[in-house]
């Protein structure tokens, strides 16, 4: 139906540009935000003696309750910056 | 100067989009920053009051600071002060 | 939606090759941490086999905890749980 | 005036691709070095009780001048890397 | 003989595309386990207070181990993740 | 190898930014370490000569360090060296 041109119903270069652009700026946020995470909860949960391959109960609890309060704490900043209350 | 049209506006997107990825890149750091220094103890899953304060405290915080170095850079980068 | 063809593989292809960097990084950031945690002394050229143990279980439990604060990250992001 | 394809005085594609590249590369740079300054000075400068949302003079006088030598810093590695004296 | 349209033997625009992507991976990880090798042994070869700015004997043999050591981890670290085995 | 000439022309130009990008990020690590181990003063604005000099030292070791880490790796990386 639609061609590479952009005839039609179809987007155009610069829309895609965009579209693709936002999308991959989403993506890259999101991957940036569990890594952080990731790195955050295994320096505060897991024991550094590795010895055992396993996760133990307090270690997993701990990284449970730990996503959750760094979800919790993003969720606050978030607001707050989007509050646009002047910070000074 | 010379572009043309279709490159200015590709410039322009360009621009605006490094400066949406910076932005969330920023934001990824101060959540990092205060999460790492205000939380230490997980034997619940919510935030406690005092988390809460120490959060919000830390973000208020980084956020002047953050403005005070932009204010201060951009005066260096103006060449309104020699390296002296 | 209204995207043509050519226009949908490319957006395949930009994650495929987001995926494939993202897992590259997350190599990189492996290797950085566990080396950091296990390896201090360099008397020898090769690990021993404290050493290497000692990688083994560090890049495990790396692994685990991962898909574990994968698993709940998921959960929290498809709100099937409320932040309060 | 100018047309997409890049007659006349108009930049080439090649050309237009690699200002694009040089100026993306000037706004990086600058901005990991805000960055990388900007949490330095943090961590230098600002106390971590976090009782009191606002800087005291302490505080905003330490920012000024770590910014300052952060870009003391920066101009003499700066110079040092491209003296093009050998380093070994 | 080949043009920009890609005929005959030339390799089609997605083709390109994908190539140019790969070779850009591979030089980014590439790059990033450069960098993360070097602060690593860094910061854990090199004597912190800055007085003489040669490396001596044992910053120098130090490095050269710290580096192989390193090789070594990566290559650990690497069959673990590609031997697909279920790390639960 | 069975690229056109705009092709090749493409990747040399890509190859060429990501070695300026990559020069100009090692220059702000560089920097914010030798930053980080040297100054911790902060009563005046200007730099002393003591934090000079170990700004001054710590950019040459870190900068022959990497010389020689660099030259570690291309060799291990051409498999002059075995991993055991």
């Amino acid at each position: 139906m639609s061609t590479k041109q952009g005839f039609g119903q179809t987007a155009t270069p610069k829309d895609v540009e965009e579209m693709v652009g936002m999308a991959q700026q989403e993506m890259e946020y999101r991957v940036e935000l569990f890594n952080k995470l990731t790195q955050s909860c295994f320096d505060k949960c897991i024991e550094k003696k590795f010895k055992d391959s396993e996760l133990n109960l307090g270690e997993n609890s701990c990284v449970d309750r730990c996503v959750h309060k760094y979800w919790q704490v993003t969720a606050m900043i978030g607001q707050l910056l989007s509050s646009g209350r002047p910070p000074m | 100067d010379n572009l043309s049209e279709a490159d200015k506006l590709r410039m322009v997107t360009m621009i605006d989009q490094l400066q949406v990825r910076d932005s969330l890149r920023m934001y990824n750091s101060l959540v990092e920053k205060c999460f790492g220094q205000c939380i230490d103890n997980f034997r619940r899953k919510t935030l406690d009051k005092q988390e809460e304060s120490c959060v919000r405290v830390c973000a208020e915080k980084y956020l002047k600071h953050s403005m005070r170095v932009s204010l201060r850079f951009t005066e260096l980068n103006q060449g309104s002060m020699t390296p002296d």
